[in-house]
């Protein structure tokens, strides 16, 4: 068996650097940290999922194709939903979707296919695989330790599952997400992914105080 | 003296006698406890001496003891102008004193004390520069004198960070207001923050006397704090200050080495108010002291102040601190009462119990100094004749300790930031605050009221009011009365020798003020200006009412009329630590960011991105991007072009849109092929340039600079905005890495990768554009010339990039292949003859200076600049980016040197480089119109030489684009 | 000691009123042959020199508020001439040239400072515009030179030359850049003027302009008409609010700029430096307190309140650029009203009403020019002829699209 | 700092957002005068009152217009350009028409 490494595949995390010592695991082609070795689940992660299957769609019929699709359709605009197999919709503003599959998605659904069915006119991709980072921080503390990069208020009463706010943290732009997963309260991070790696040392210097640490996905699938 | 001197408990609330600490002032080493602040504990050790003033050197003790004036900044390590009663000491802290010379003891600066009366207000102005030029020489004697403390110019920044805040209410200040304010808001449900610049809440409640017996303050406090920390409803901050209050609510709060930005819906103000001192001569010698401060030192530190006291006060408290002084054991040999009319008659009654001496309608017009001001030794006490003056019979009382309240004034300055106005209201001779915001409530004593009742039931009255506005409350407000009148209407006793303190930061004294309205500068505005009132570190805490009064009744206008300066931001000095936080510069990377540091390269900032410059160490630059030159002219190379601004413009109205963005022509712009795509702004200017590929119809792919893709991404969606075109634009700078491929080699490599486009001149032609797969990668295929070789420019998804980079290296092994960076391009291109926007153009550069007119559509009815372009190009042109070349042994123009004609300045160098490929040095500059020509020749003045270039056509390098076309 | 300070000593009745510098409020004259709006550095300065070389004298300067209240007792009191293009080199370096002479001249010192001005390159196109400044500046006279790190760590050893992960790549070190008390400038001014007979009318706010057939008869204030043979517009930041009392539109946008300055500590730091790219300059005051400027509010507003943003940012790259500043403690943020042109230069000289002259677009930088500005504009109200050196900064540039672009020499520098 | 409703995003401090200007009315670039259309690119009324402009909430990429009061920085209302801007805009061939043909370059 060969181990699996980020290097074997063509298709890479903007920051698999930042993971020497993780386990991984291929996912859609790509290498997907499972779990940091040798390191019980902290307090609060922080999860590189930058290689998970996502894709995007906007224009005028984005919407209407989405339901068409047979997919749980966010009815507001900065809202999500999740769907029991995992699928996660995010709606950004009123005309822009990404589908995207959770760590704990059906693992046979086929993003491709689901995508090359949304196309037609009034339909326009958007390459939120390339161009956004996609962190996961997860575990306890996530508003507190949002407040040190971003101007938001995220806590629970005001930042609630399924609402979704574009704003800016560590003055970069991004799109924090707020999806419960395995009894945890996780936030979902998309974020400019040239800047993943600057994103990826920010939030860990603002979860020191908190004791949060790296981890991999397998810390959203295991229920504490 | 050692610390068995401390009074007994309760006094001392802040310190634990179990911890003794030790610390160093001045060299000598003091005891303290924890809790002390580094003034508690000199003080203890009867070290009063803590710095010297401003302008004359005077020694200088605590006046408020919380941290309200500069009389106690001193120097803690390395660090400059920390509050000695604020900072608590800390086991084996040292500071020291500052603003001396020599030792802080024996100051040798201290003669400018004497020098005082030829050192009027605004001397500055009047001396020092005549005769002509003497002043340079001044200026340095001047400047060396300036400053208080000294910076260690070697620190290191320790780590400092910010963090957000919410809350419904937030209540500043935690005295019996705000603790009552507190409490009723978060009864009635909302979320509350209360905020406390002190270690303990309470406010005055701490140090206050509020009854003869002694025991109303302790016993609220401790009821209030109970009620207070037990509520689920309220989180409490202590020792943290509110330092400003800025538009919509947003606060910033400073605790430890946090910065915190609180956003609260409603906020109250409850800062309290300020004791104000008497003016008269001396005020300012070590062991005079507010009332406030004198209990503060007992209640909160245990410190027994002096052993005999005089009180100066033009109210009641005064009377009450004179009680508790007497129950620390200190003998009180008088209270001067300011008042003719006699304070509360059960008050009058037990200090007179105690055989405490009252004289009345009478101030302390001269304290007496021992040697050396180093402290006050006694009083010279008069009757008062009338405003401000005494009779000439004089007494004089031995005392080491004077306390004195002539008042108080409100603490003010967050009220002010948020836009309330101060009006002084006569008959109580306070000034008071109205017009506040929305959203912004004051309570207590900050409202002009004195009694606890008034100030607890003031607090409820603005919780009321912010609860209503919460819709969390129907309830309406309590009438409050207070008919206790603190101020005395004029504590001010000019002394005709001086010293008699307006304003302790600055060393201005009550004729400065005067004098100021006297030489013309009667605008309280001006007043501060001419004689820097209010402008030291404590930024008029205590002198912006005695200066208002003394410039009303100089320039003959009421204190209203008059009014105080402008009160700013921050409510207290702040640290540049905390302001600065944790800095956030964010950095992008590209995906082959790694590859280049492996392969040594010398990385150069592009906005936030890091580009390779060349391959090799900077030392040797000329030589790596020869070489990479030449390299590339020879055989194939490789630079990261990533960076490179990508935005795509789809639907069917993407041509129009195009069309109309963009100078050139776009309806007819065939599928599969690319454009040159120039942009100009409404002035005509042009700001940006890039490569438009036709994907389909209805599906544009445009590059745009590294810098300007952000503007140009915001300009097209604003103009969309208003056009509405049936057109989607997504900025797609970051989905993908992409790479240039370029050199005679460059298909052979690329031949070695792509199986799914044909890549031969005839199917794959310069300027085309196709779509297709590089080993196995999904990849654009763009035929560009921009450094004048065979050259594909291969666009992938991001996620794919490294693999992308390190596949076309492999595969060029054979070929040689090597990475260029930036600056190497920077040359290529310039052979090419191709400009850089904004390298090669200014902020006035029209398509006309730049030979781009060829880019220019100008029959089409519109695009972005097109009737400025018309205006411009219509007008006689004056200048011309021209080709300009020398031989190589000629001396190099630098960019930005000039281009002259006579003595006029035509132009400038914009571009110029040492070129092997054409063996000469080439540049680009703007030139007069009459010399653009090729042919024409051009003077560069170069480091005072002149050098005559000859203007050329343009490009330097195969004319005929025969080598990009292959 | 000097001289003149055992004077005050020495006498008891100091001060003497009839040596007032400004004298007391008057009542208004019905009539004046000159009505300056503004009693700012730039209006003072034009009253003064209409009194001091053109014997005009019937001049009324009137200020809504205090003397020199507005901008020119908000700036950072930057005095350079390494602009970029001639016309603004020529035109400041007149001005540099004037303000040698001011304390002489006032009999007041403005406290003068030569102190350098160094600005930092962190980029090649910095270098290459730094370049292009420094052989403008030296074509015509000016002392300004482009030098390297090592030259740059000699003159201000203790700056970091790697701020912000942006190297220091090369300096503009300009010799003749200074400093002074801004306040005493306006002072200054205004004592020569009144004392000449100008009138200085303060809390005297113009509400009104009258224009009879393209031509300006008189001004409306809060305290009643006047009637006069012209005005001279010199209000900065109301710029195009004053001019539309007389129907003159304006292509100027007023946007705050701010300004912060810390506790006083011993010298240390005489040049005053300034990193565009960091959006933050920085000067040692005579009193020893640093004083921070850098760029202006993100959009437009007639406000002169305090923003933390702009501090937090400002002062952020100032503890870059100084890490020991960390240490400082920051006493006060202020902020002023600027008046912007696109072009980053002035509008001075003719306006399309007879008689009306303006004096404006200053923005971010006019207190430098206060001296040359006054005196080609009294000038051209005396002679009736634009003076050659302001002609380029006509208003009438905007219409055939003549800008004077200073924009590079101008941002965060001030 | 103050608090920018964006109308699709909600209240959020005014750092997100990136001020785009007065909202100003072009004239005909191919009918009008050379002075008028100086007025349009330099000129403005800058006055203290409310005006209605341009801003971006740069996080979401989205324009909206806002009203506000130059004197007391005051929003009284944010609204989607939708409500102004309703129709396609067309611009209006030049005078000499002579539709565009290709350059090739
Ligand atoms: C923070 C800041 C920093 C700066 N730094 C520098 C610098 O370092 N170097 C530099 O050269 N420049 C600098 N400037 C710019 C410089 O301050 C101004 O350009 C210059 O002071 C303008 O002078 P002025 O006399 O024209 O205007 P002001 O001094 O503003 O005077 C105009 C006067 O007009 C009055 N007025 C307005 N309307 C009316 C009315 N209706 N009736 C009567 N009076 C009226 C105002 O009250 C005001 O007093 C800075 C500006 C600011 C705000
Ligand atoms: N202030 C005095 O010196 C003084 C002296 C004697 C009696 N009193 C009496 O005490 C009562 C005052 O009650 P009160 O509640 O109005 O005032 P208070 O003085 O008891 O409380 C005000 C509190 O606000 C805090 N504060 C002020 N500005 C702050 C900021 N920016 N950030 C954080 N904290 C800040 C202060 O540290 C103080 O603890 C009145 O009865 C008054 O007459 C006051
Ligand atoms: C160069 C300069 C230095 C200053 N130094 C000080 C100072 O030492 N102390 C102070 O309180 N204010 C200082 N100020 C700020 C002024 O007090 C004041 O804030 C500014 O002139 C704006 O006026 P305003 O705050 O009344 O609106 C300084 C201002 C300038 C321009
Ligand atoms: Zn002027």
């Amino acid at each position: 068996m060969t181990v699996i490494k980020p290097e074997l595949f063509d298709s890479r995390s903007f920051i698999y650097r930042k993971h020497p010592q993780a386990e991984f695991a291929e996912v859609s082609g790509a290498a997907q940290v499972l779990s940091y070795a040798d390191q019980s689940d902290p307090d609060t992660a922080l999860i590189d999922l930058s290689v998970r299957p996502r894709f995007g769609l906007r224009g005028p019929k984005a919407g209407e194709a989405l339901i068409a699709a047979g997919l749980m359709h966010p009815e507001q605009p900065n809202t999500l939903t999740v769907s029991d197999d995992g699928m996660m919709v995010l709606r950004l503003g009123r005309t822009e979707y990404w589908v995207l599959a959770l760590p704990n998605a059906a693992a046979e659904r086929d993003l491709d296919a689901l995508q090359q069915q949304l196309s037609g006119s009034g339909i326009y991709p958007v390459y939120c695989h390339d161009s956004y980072t996609w962190l996961a921080l997860a575990g306890e503390h996530l508003a507190d330790i949002m407040a040190k990069v971003c101007a938001v208020d995220l806590r629970e009463d005001s930042f609630a599952p399924g609402d979704l706010v574009m704003t800016s943290l560590a003055r970069v732009g991004g799109i924090i997400c707020h999806h419960p997963m395995a009894g945890k309260t996780v936030y979902s991070i998309f974020s400019d992914s040239a800047s993943a790696a600057y994103l990826w040392d920010a939030l860990l210097d603002a979860m020191a105080e908190f004791e949060g640490a790296p981890a991999g996905q397998n810390f959203l699938l295991s229920s504490q | 003296m050692s610390s068995e001197k401390r009074l007994k408990a309760p006094m001392g609330l802040l310190i634990d006698r179990e911890k003794p600490l030790s610390f160093s002032f001045e060299g000598k080493q003091y005891r303290g406890f924890a809790g002390d602040s580094i003034a508690s504990a000199l003080l203890a050790n009867q070290q009063w001496l803590m710095s010297r003033s401003f302008k004359y050197h005077r020694p200088r003790a605590p006046l408020t003891m919380a941290g309200q004036d500069a009389n106690t900044l001193v120097q803690l390590g390395g660090e400059p102008n920390v509050l000695a009663d604020r900072e608590m000491i800390r086991e084996g802290i040292s500071a020291e004193g500052q603003n001396y010379n020599g030792t802080l003891e024996g100051d040798k600066d201290a003669y400018l004390g004497h020098f005082g009366r030829f050192m009027p207000v605004g001397f500055y102005y009047r001396s020092f520069f005549k005769p002509m030029g003497v002043w340079d020489k001044w200026e340095s004697f001047i400047r060396d004198k300036a400053g208080l403390g000294k910076l260690d110019l070697t620190f290191k920044p320790e780590y400092y960070d910010k963090k957000y805040l919410f809350t419904d209410v937030v209540v500043i200040g935690s005295g019996p207001a705000g603790l009552s304010a507190a409490l009723k808001a978060a009864d009635a449900g909302a979320k509350v923050l209360l905020v406390e610049e002190m270690p303990l809440l309470g406010g005055a409640l701490t140090y206050n006397r509020f009854d003869i017996a002694g025991q109303q303050a302790d016993s609220l406090r401790c009821e209030l704090i109970d009620k207070v920390t037990a509520h689920d409803n309220i989180e409490v901050m202590t020792d943290t200050v509110c330092n400003a209050w800025v538009t919509d609510n947003y606060l910033p709060l400073i605790r430890g080495k946090r910065f915190y930005k609180l956003r609260a819906k409603e906020c109250i103000v409850a800062s309290g108010a300020y004791e104000q001192h008497v003016v008269f001569r001396n005020n300012d010698l070590p062991g005079i002291m507010l009332c406030s401060a004198v209990t503060r030192l007992m209640k909160l530190y245990a410190v027994r102040p002096g052993s005999r006291a005089v009180v100066l006060t033009g109210n009641d408290d005064g009377y009450l601190t004179a009680l508790e002084l007497l129950e620390n054991g200190v003998e009180v040999a008088a209270i001067v009462d300011l008042r003719s009319e006699h304070p509360w008659p059960e008050l009058l009654g037990a200090v007179k119990q105690k055989g405490v001496q009252v004289i009345q309608n009478s101030t302390v017009y001269e304290a007496l100094p021992s040697k050396g001001n180093k402290h006050i030794r006694g009083v010279d006490i008069r009757t008062i004749v009338g405003e401000g003056e005494v009779s000439e019979f004089s007494t004089t009382l031995e005392c080491d300790l004077l306390c004195m309240s002539a008042g108080y004034m409100p603490a003010y300055q967050l009220l002010c930031q948020a836009g309330a106005q101060l009006s002084y209201n006569d008959d109580a001779a306070e000034f008071t605050l109205s017009g506040l915001p929305q959203g912004v409530h004051i309570a207590g004593s900050v409202n002009g009221l004195h009694t606890l009742e008034a100030v607890l039931n003031d607090g409820a009255n603005a919780a009321i009011r912010a609860l209503r506005r919460l819709q969390l409350s129907d309830e309406s407000e309590q009438p409050v009365s207070c008919l206790a009148k603190p101020n005395f209407s004029w504590p001010i006793f000019s002394h005709p020798k001086g010293k008699d303190f307006v304003d302790y930061d600055e060393d201005l004294q009550a004729k400065d003020i005067v004098n100021a309205t006297r030489l013309g500068y009667r605008d309280v505005q001006l007043v501060k200006r001419f004689s820097t009132v209010g402008m030291g570190p404590s930024q008029g805490r205590h002198s912006a009412l005695p200066t208002a009064r003394l410039v009303a009744k100089s320039t003959e206008r009421t204190v209203t009329q008059t009014g105080v300066t402008t009160a700013r931001p921050p409510f207290a000095p702040e640290k540049l630590a905390h302001v600065a936080g944790r800095i956030f510069d964010p950095r992008r990377h590209t995906a082959m960011h790694h590859r280049h540091l492996e392969l040594g390269a010398k990385m150069i900032p592009a906005g936030n991105w890091r580009r390779p410059a060349f391959y090799g160490d900077a030392a040797q630059r000329d030589r790596w991007i020869r070489e990479e030159a030449e390299h590339v002219r020879s055989r194939v190379g490789l630079i990261d072009v990533s960076t490179l601004g990508g935005i795509e413009i789809r639907g069917a109205d993407a041509a129009e849109f195009m069309n109309r963005i963009y100078t050139f022509a776009f309806l007819k712009q065939p599928v599969g092929k690319t454009r040159y795509a120039v942009l100009t702004n409404e002035h005509g200017v042009v700001i940006d340039d890039g490569v438009a590929c036709r994907i389909s119809e209805d599906h544009f792919y445009v590059t745009a600079t590294t810098s300007g893709v952000e503007r140009v991404y915001r300009d097209m969606t604003k103009w969309n905005a208003q056009w509405r075109l049936d057109v989607d634009i997504l900025h797609v700078t970051s989905a993908f890495a992409a790479v240039n491929l370029a050199g005679p080699d460059a298909r052979k490599v690329l031949q070695q990768l792509v199986d799914d486009v044909d890549l031969s001149a005839e199917a794959f032609p310069y300027l085309a554009y196709r779509e297709g797969h590089v080993a196995g990668i999904p990849a654009r295929l763009l035929r560009v010339g921009f450094v004048g070789e065979l050259g594909y420019e291969i666009h992938v998804p991001t996620r794919y990039g490294e693999a992308l980079w390190d596949a076309l290296m492999d595969a060029g092994k054979a070929f040689d292949i090597r990475p260029f960076g930036v600056e190497t391009q920077r040359l290529l291109r310039l052979e090419k003859g191709h400009l850089i926007v904004s390298q090669d153009t200014d902020g006035m550069s029209h398509p006309g200076e730049l030979d781009l007119t060829w880019a220019v559509n100008r029959k089409k009815p519109f695009f972005v600049g097109c009737r400025s372009v018309d205006i411009v190009m219509a007008q006689p042109q004056t200048r011309k980016l021209v080709g300009f070349k020398l031989p190589l042994n000629s001396t190099k123009p630098e960019e930005g040197h000039l281009v002259l004609k006579g003595d006029k300045i035509t132009g400038n160098v914009t571009s110029c480089e040492y070129s092997s490929a054409s063996q000469a040095i080439i540049g680009l500059a703007f030139a007069d119109i009459a010399d653009s020509e090729p042919g024409s020749r051009i003077s560069i003045r170069v480091e005072g030489e002149e050098i005559m270039a000859d203007v050329v056509k343009l490009p330097f390098y195969d004319p005929e684009n025969l080598r990009q076309e292959m | 000691m000097p001289f003149s300070l055992l004077k005050y000593g020495l006498n008891k009745d100091y001060p003497f009123e009839q040596n007032a510098d400004l004298p007391a409020p008057s009542a208004l004259k019905s009539h004046y042959d000159v009505v300056i709006i503004g009693g700012g550095g730039h209006g003072v300065a034009t009253a003064y020199y209409l009194a001091k070389y053109h014997g005009i004298t019937n001049v009324a300067v009137l200020e809504k508020g205090y003397l020199g209240g507005g901008n020119t007792a908000r700036n950072t009191a930057v005095i350079r001439s390494n602009y970029l293009t001639s016309e603004g080199v020529k035109f400041y370096s007149e001005s540099v040239k004037l303000f040698q002479g001011l304390s002489n001249e006032f009999d007041f010192n403005i406290m003068y400072s030569r102190r350098g001005q160094l600005t930092l390159a962190h980029s090649d196109a910095a270098v290459r515009g730094f370049r292009q400044r420094t052989e403008v500046n030296k074509h015509f006279g000016g002392k300004t030179e482009l030098i390297d790190p090592q030259q740059i760590r000699e003159l201000v050893p203790t700056l970091n030359m790697n701020p912000a992960d942006q190297p220091v790549l090369a300096g503009l070190w300009h010799i003749d850049g200074a400093t002074a008390r801004h306040d005493a400038v306006a002072w200054g001014y205004a004592k020569g003027a009144t004392q000449r007979g100008v009138e200085l009318h303060q809390l005297t706010e113009v509400t009104g302009v009258t224009v009879e057939q393209g031509k300006v008869t008189g001004v409306e204030t809060n305290r009643g008409k006047v009637s006069c043979g012209c005005v001279v517009q010199a209000v900065a930041g109301m710029s195009s609010v004053v001019a539309a009392m007389a129907g003159i539109r304006m292509p100027i946008t007023t946007y705050p700029l701010q300004a912060m300055v810390t506790q006083p500590v011993k010298p240390f730091l005489d040049p005053l430096v300034s990193s565009p790219a960091l959006h933050c300059y920085v000067q040692q005051t005579g009193r020893g307190e640093l004083v921070f400027g850098g760029g202006s509010d993100p959009y437009p507003l007639y406000s002169t309140r305090s923003t933390m943003d702009l501090k937090e940012s400002l002062l952020a790259h100032a503890v870059e650029l100084f890490p020991f500043m960390a240490n400082m403690r920051l006493m006060r943020q202020w902020g002023g009203l600027t008046d912007m042109t696109s072009d980053y230069s002035p509008i001075m000289g003719l306006s399309p009403v007879d008689n009306y002259y303006l004096d404006a677009g200053w923005g971010t930088w006019g207190f430098k020019s206060t001296p040359i500005c006054g005196k080609t504009m009294a000038e051209l109200v005396a002679t009736g002829k634009v003076p050659e050196l302001i002609e380029p900064f006509a208003m009438s540039r905007f219409d055939t699209f003549r800008q004077v672009n200073e924009m590079g020499a101008t941002a965060a520098s001030h | 700092m103050k608090i920018i409703n964006c109308p699709l995003n909600g209240p959020r401090n005014s750092s997100e957002f990136v001020h785009g200007g007065e909202l100003r009315e072009m004239p005909d670039p191919n009918n009008c005068t050379d002075r008028e259309w100086a007025e349009y690119v330099f000129y403005s009324d800058n006055q203290i009152g409310v005006i209605t402009e341009w801003w971006l909430h740069a996080p979401s990429g989205y324009w909206f217009i806002a009203e506000r009061h130059t004197g007391s920085d005051e929003i009284l209302r944010t609204y989607d350009p939708s409500e102004i801007f309703t129709k396609r805009v067309e611009f209006s061939a030049k005078a000499e028409s002579s539709q565009s043909e290709e350059i090739t370059a």
